[in-house]
C-alpha cells in the first residue's frame, strides 16, 4: 500500500486525467478498508463482555461485517474497540497500544465510561474522563453498556466514514460526514442551520495533527 | 520504628537476587494487562525457569477507579448503581449486597414477594455467570466451540432479565426496601421455558466438555489448594468450596429464600482447577433447583416497599454483611455517621481475595497450567480493583 | 459462644483487649496497638476460639479526632463465630504490626490499607503500593487528600 | 488416564462448625497423568471425543438452530423491550405538553451529575419553570434513578439504542420541547385567553435536540474550540 497511497500520488500528480484516476482509486481502497476491519481485544471492563457478545458470540455476528477475527496482537489490528472505564494507570498503556497499530487505524469509543469518564466522572482520583484526552477516536457509541446491536450500528457509522472518508492524496485528513443523525420534528429553522453550519466547519479533523498535539495526561 | 517501603522494581529485582532453584537462570515475563487470557487488564509477573513458574506477582490497578472514594460522596441508593460496575457478571448480587447492608442497618422491612424476586433474579444471574464462566475456560482451554455454546445460553437469560428489568448487564435493580420493576407478566412463563431448554443443554455441555480427555488431563491436579491454604488465603465462592470447605453463606446464614429452599452445597475433593471447574457446573444445576422451588409460587404484595424517597440515612455505627456471589463472599461495610452519604464504604470483593491464592497455587507449574488456574478461578478484574 | 462469654475469654487471654463501645453490629473489641500482635496471635491458635479466616481489613480516617481506626474482622470455621477486632493509631506517624505470619491474605490486604490510608506495617514482606503507582504522592482515601484531577459536579 | 465417571457425583452430608450441610461432590476418577495410564481407557476416550463432535455436527446439520441475527437487516422486527433503557426523553400528553415542573429532584438523585436543569421566570406567569433540561448521553449509566424519583412522571425511558456519533460533544441533549410550564400548570389557567397568552409564551425548541456542548463543565463548546484553532 505503501506505494500506492505514498509514491503514486507525488508521480502522478501533474498527469491529465490523474483526478478520475484517484477518484476511483480511493473508492476502492476506502471499500477495502470499510470491509476488513480487525479489531483489536481490548476490553477492561463491562463493556468487554457486550463486545465480546458482538464480534465473537453466536447471536451477533462481526464476521458478517468482514470484522470477525479479533487480534490480540495490535499489529495485527486496524480498529481498537474501546470497552470500559480507561484509568491513569492504563493510560500509558493504552497509548502504547495505539501507537503500535498500523495505520490506518480507526478508534470506537463505547460506553459512558470511555467516552467521558461515566460514573466515575465526578470525586474519582484515578479515573481519566473520556479516552478522547488519549488517543483520537472516532466513532462515540453511548450506552452503559451499549448493547451488541448498538456496537454494530457503531462498526457501520465507523464503516460510513471509511468509505467517504480520507482520500490517497490527503491522507490522515478524515473527512467525517456531517452527523450520523438528523434530529427529527425541528421547529425552529435556525437552531438547526445555525447547529449544522456549527458542525460542517468541524467536518474534516486532522487526525494526525490532533495526535502529535495531544500531550500525555497528568499525573501518569 | 523503621518500616522499608518497596517498589515494583526493588520486589522484581531482590526476587531475582534469592538464590536459583536450579542451574539455569531464572528470568522474568510479563503477562498482561493486555493479555487475552487474563480476562481483563490483569497484569502478573511470572518469575520462570525454562517454563516452570517459580513466582507470580500480580500487579493491580489497571482498572482501579477508586468507587470507594465515589462512595462517600454518593448517598446509599447510588452506591447501588455503582457496584453494578464492580462484578458486572452478578451486579444483581451486588446490588443485593448494598440492599442488605442498608436495610439491615436502617431497619427497613421487606415482605415475601421481595425476597423471592431476589432470589430468583439471583440465581438466574448466577447460572449465566458460570455460562460465562464454562464458555471462557474452553476458549482458554483451546476449544472455541463452549464460547459460544455458554454465549448462546446465556443470552437467553439476559433476555429474561432485560424484558423484566430493562437492562442486560449493568442492571441496578434491587434496592433498599424493594426492587425497582416488579416482575413482568410474562417472567414466570419464560423462566419455566428456559429451565426446561436448558437442563438437557447442561447435560450437553458436559458430553462437550467435561468428558473431553484433553480438558481432564489439563484441569486435574493442576493448582492444588488445600483447604487450610485456602483459608489463610481468604479465598471465598467456589474456589474455597472446590478445597473441600462447604463455606456457602445461602446455607450457612441463609439470607432471601434460601433457608426455605431444598439444594445442596457443590464441594471438590482435591481442591485442583477440575474441581473448581465441576463446582460451577453443579452449582448451575443447584441453583436451576433454587428457582424451580420458587417460580410456582411468587407470593402476591408489593414489589417497593417504600415510595423512593430522596433521603435514606443509617444510624451512627458500623454495619456489615454479606452475600454469596457468583464468585464468592461479597462484604459491604459501612461506617455512618447518621448522615445521607457514608463516611466510609469498603467493599469486601471476592476476586481480590481469590486472586491472592494464585500465588500459592501457581509455583511450580507450567505456564500453560497458569492458564488454566487464571480460567478456573473465573476472575473479573474491576471487582479486584474497584 | 455469646458475645458475653466471648469477651471474658478473650480477656483472659489478654487483660489489655476490652469489649468496644462503639456502636457496630457484631462483638467487637478493642486493643491497643503494643498489645495486638500478641492477641491476634492467640486469636488464631487458640484451640477454643480458632479465628482461621481474616475476612476484612480495612481503615477508618477519622480525621478530627487524629486516629486512623484499623479494623480486623474474623470468622472461624469452628463455630462460625465472627470477632470484630478495632485499633486505634494516630495519624502521625502510623505504626502496626503486621499479620501476615499468621493470615497470608493479609498481606494483600495490609497493601491496600497502605495504598489507601499510608499506614505502615511492621514486619511486612513485601509493603508497597497496591492499586496506584509507586509514585503516586498522597493517600487518596485520607479525608484531607486534595488533588487536583478531582471533580465536583458543575465545576 | 483415569476417566471420570459422572455417575459417581456424590450426594453427603458434612458438618461445617456444628451445623450440618448438604453436600455434592465432584466426580473423580482415578488419577493417572501417563500415556501408558491411558491406553485402558482408549476406548473410553475415543468415545467421549466422538460425543463431544456429534453434538458440534448435530448443530451443523440443523440449521434451524442458528441464533445469529442479521442486525441491519432485521431492523424492523427488532423490538426492544418496553422497559429496555436506552435513551431518556419527556413524556407529552395529547396536546404535546410535558409534565415537567423543574423541581430539580431527577437531578439530586442522578448519581453521577448528567441531568442538568435550567430554570427560568415564566416570562407570563412570573411562576419558576422549566427552561432547559439538558441531559448529557456521554455520561448516563441509565440507572432509571431520575425515572423512579420523578414525582411527575415526566421522565421515560426508552429503547432507541441506535445512538452512534463521531463527536462527543453531540451526546448533550435538551430534552424539553418547549421551556414554559408544564401540563397540569396550564390546566389550571381557566380563562382561555390567558391559557393562549401562557401557551404563546413558551420558547419552542427541538424536543431531542444535541446542544453541541453547550458551555458544560469539561466539555469545550464547537464554536468556541473553531476560534482556538
Amino acid at each position: 500500500m505503501g506505494l500506492i497511497t505514498e509514491k503514486l500520488p507525488k508521480m502522478m500528480a501533474g498527469m491529465p486525467g490523474s483526478d478520475i484516476i484517484f477518484t476511483r482509486m480511493d473508492a476502492v481502497i476506502n471499500w477495502a478498508r470499510a470491509n476488513s476491519l480487525w479489531p483489536l481485544t481490548f476490553g477492561t471492563s463491562c463493556c468487554a463482555i457486550e463486545m465480546m457478545m458482538a464480534p465473537g458470540a453466536s447471536r451477533h455476528d462481526l464476521a458478517r461485517f468482514g470484522a470477525e477475527v479479533a487480534r490480540p496482537s495490535p499489529r495485527q489490528a486496524d480498529m481498537l474497540i474501546l470497552a470500559g472505564t480507561i484509568v491513569k494507570r492504563m493510560a500509558p498503556r493504552l497509548r502504547t497500544l495505539y501507537e503500535q497499530m498500523p495505520e490506518p487505524r480507526y478508534v470506537i469509543a463505547t460506553g459512558a465510561c470511555t467516552i467521558s469518564g461515566g460514573p466515575f466522572i465526578y470525586h474519582s482520583y484515578s479515573t481519566v474522563r473520556g479516552a478522547d484526552t488519549i488517543i483520537p477516536v472516532d466513532v462515540y457509541v453511548p450506552g452503559c453498556p451499549p448493547r451488541p446491536e448498538g456496537l454494530l450500528y457503531g462498526l457501520l457509522t465507523l464503516q460510513k466514514m471509511i468509505r467517504s472518508g480520507e482520500t490517497v492524496r490527503e491522507p490522515g485528513i478524515r473527512h467525517k460526514p456531517v452527523t450520523s443523525e438528523t434530529p427529527e420534528g425541528i421547529t425552529i429553522e435556525d437552531i438547526k442551520s445555525e447547529m449544522l453550519a456549527l458542525l460542517e466547519k468541524d467536518a474534516v479533523v486532522d487526525v494526525r495533527k490532533a495526535a502529535e498535539q495531544m500531550e500525555r495526561p497528568t499525573g501518569i | 520504628m523503621n518500616v522499608h517501603v518497596s517498589t515494583l522494581d526493588e520486589k522484581t529485582r531482590s526476587s531475582l537476587a534469592i538464590e536459583s532453584h536450579s542451574e539455569t537462570e531464572e528470568y522474568f515475563i510479563n503477562m498482561g494487562p493486555q493479555h487475552p487470557s487474563t480476562h481483563g487488564v490483569l497484569r502478573l509477573i511470572l518469575k520462570l525457569d525454562g517454563e516452570t513458574v517459580r513466582e507470580v506477582i500480580p500487579v493491580l490497578g489497571y482498572i482501579h477507579r477508586s468507587i470507594e472514594k465515589i462512595s462517600e460522596y454518593s448517598t446509599y441508593r447510588q452506591i447501588v448503581h455503582l457496584t453494578d460496575r464492580m462484578d458486572y457478571l452478578s451486579a444483581i448480587m451486588n446490588n443485593w449486597a448494598v440492599a442488605r447492608t442498608v436495610e439491615k442497618a436502617a431497619e427497613i422491612e421487606t415482605n415475601e414477594r421481595i425476597e423471592s424476586i431476589r432470589t430468583i433474579v439471583s440465581e438466574l444471574e448466577r447460572i449465566h455467570s458460570h455460562q460465562l464462566g464454562w464458555g471462557v475456560l474452553g476458549m482458554d482451554m483451546g476449544a472455541f466451540t463452549p464460547f459460544l455454546y455458554g454465549f448462546r445460553d446465556r443470552e437467553m437469560i439476559t433476555d429474561i432479565l432485560e424484558e423484566t428489568i430493562g437492562a442486560r448487564l449493568t442492571m441496578n435493580y434491587i434496592q433498599p426496601g424493594g426492587v425497582m420493576f416488579d416482575i413482568h407478566p410474562d417472567f414466570v412463563r419464560k423462566v419455566k421455558e428456559y429451565l426446561a431448554y436448558f437442563k438437557p443443554k447442561l447435560d450437553e455441555y458436559e458430553d462437550l466438555l467435561s468428558g473431553n480427555p484433553i480438558l481432564q488431563q489439563r484441569l486435574r491436579n493442576v493448582g492444588i489448594m488445600d483447604a487450610e491454604t485456602a483459608l489463610s488465603m481468604g479465598a471465598t465462592g467456589p474456589v474455597l468450596r472446590a478445597s473441600r470447605v462447604p463455606y456457602d453463606l445461602r446455607k450457612i446464614e441463609p439470607y432471601g429464600m434460601y433457608g426455605e429452599v431444598e439444594f445442596r452445597v457443590a464441594i471438590g475433593t482435591a481442591g485442583d482447577c477440575w474441581d473448581r471447574y465441576y463446582v460451577r457446573i453443579e452449582e448451575m444445576r443447584q441453583s436451576m433447583r433454587i428457582i424451580e422451588q420458587l417460580i410456582d409460587n411468587i407470593p402476591e404484595g408489593k414489589f417497593l416497599l417504600k415510595k423512593p424517597a430522596a433521603k435514606l440515612t443509617i444510624p451512627e455505627g458500623r454495619h456489615y454483611s454479606q452475600i454469596e456471589t457468583a464468585r464468592g463472599v461479597l462484604g459491604f461495610y459501612i461506617v455512618s455517621e447518621g448522615k445521607e452519604t457514608p463516611y466510609r464504604a469498603y467493599f469486601r470483593t471476592p476476586n481480590f481475595h481469590n486472586l491472592w491464592s494464585l500465588t500459592a497455587m501457581a509455583p511450580g507449574g507450567r505456564v500453560g497450567d497458569l492458564v488454566a488456574i487464571i480460567s478456573s478461578l473465573d476472575l473479573v478484574i474491576p471487582d479486584i480493583d474497584r | 459462644m455469646e458475645s458475653e462469654e466471648l469477651f471474658q475469654y478473650i480477656a483472659s487471654l489478654e487483660a489489655a483487649a476490652r469489649p468496644s463501645e462503639k456502636p457496630s453490629d457484631l462483638p467487637t473489641i478493642e486493643v491497643p496497638p503494643e498489645h495486638f500482635l500478641s492477641l491476634m496471635q492467640q486469636l488464631r491458635e487458640d484451640p477454643r476460639l480458632y479465628f482461621n479466616m481474616l475476612q476484612v481489613h480495612t481503615a477508618v480516617d477519622w480525621v478530627k479526632k487524629g486516629i486512623f481506626e484499623l479494623l480486623y474482622q474474623l470468622y472461624s470455621t469452628k463455630d462460625r463465630q465472627s470477632l470484630r477486632v478495632l485499633v486505634e493509631l494516630p495519624r502521625e506517624n502510623p505504626v502496626i504490626a503486621s499479620v501476615c505470619s499468621i493470615w497470608r491474605i493479609a498481606e494483600w490486604q495490609e497493601r491496600e490499607v497502605y495504598d489507601f490510608f499510608g499506614v505502615l506495617y511492621e514486619g511486612h514482606p513485601d509493603l508497597r503500593r497496591l492499586f496506584l503507582e509507586d509514585d503516586w504522592k498522597g493517600f487518596p482515601m485520607r479525608k484531607d487528600y486534595e488533588d487536583d484531577f478531582m471533580l465536583e459536579p458543575g465545576q | 488416564m483415569g476417566f471420570v465417571n459422572f455417575e459417581s457425583a456424590k450426594e453427603s452430608s458434612m458438618d461445617f462448625g456444628g451445623l450440618p450441610v448438604e453436600v455434592v461432590e465432584a466426580p473423580r476418577g482415578a488419577p493417572s497423568n501417563t500415556v501408558l495410564g491411558t491406553l485402558p481407557n482408549i476406548r473410553k476416550v475415543l468415545f467421549s471425543l466422538f460425543k463431544g463432535m456429534s453434538i458440534t455436527l448435530r448443530y451443523l446439520l440443523h440449521p434451524s438452530t442458528v441464533v445469529t441475527q442479521q442486525y441491519p437487516e432485521n431492523r424492523n422486527e427488532l423490538k426492544m423491550f418496553d422497559r429496555y433503557r436506552a435513551r431518556l426523553k419527556f413524556t407529552y400528553n395529547e396536546a404535546r405538553e410535558h409534565h415537567c415542573t423543574g423541581c430539580l429532584i431527577c437531578e439530586m438523585v442522578c448519581p453521577n451529575a448528567s441531568i442538568i436543569i435550567h430554570n427560568r421566570k415564566g416570562p407570563v406567569t412570573g411562576k419558576k419553570e422549566i427552561d432547559h433540561f439538558l441531559w448529557r448521553w456521554d455520561i448516563c449509566t441509565f440507572c432509571n434513578a431520575c425515572v423512579v424519583a420523578c414525582p411527575h412522571n415526566a421522565l421515560e425511558m426508552t429503547g432507541n439504542f441506535e445512538s452512534a456519533v463521531y463527536d462527543r460533544r453531540l451526546l448533550i441533549y435538551n430534552l424539553n420541547a418547549y421551556a414554559g410550564p408544564p401540563a397540569n400548570a396550564l390546566k389550571k389557567i381557566e380563562d382561555p385567553e390567558e391559557r393562549k397568552k401562557a401557551m404563546e409564551a413558551r420558547d419552542v425548541y427541538c424536543e431531542f435536540t444535541p446542544m453541541a456542548g453547550a458551555s458544560l463543565p469539561g466539555i469545550a463548546p464547537l464554536a468556541e474550540k473553531k476560534e482556538q484553532d
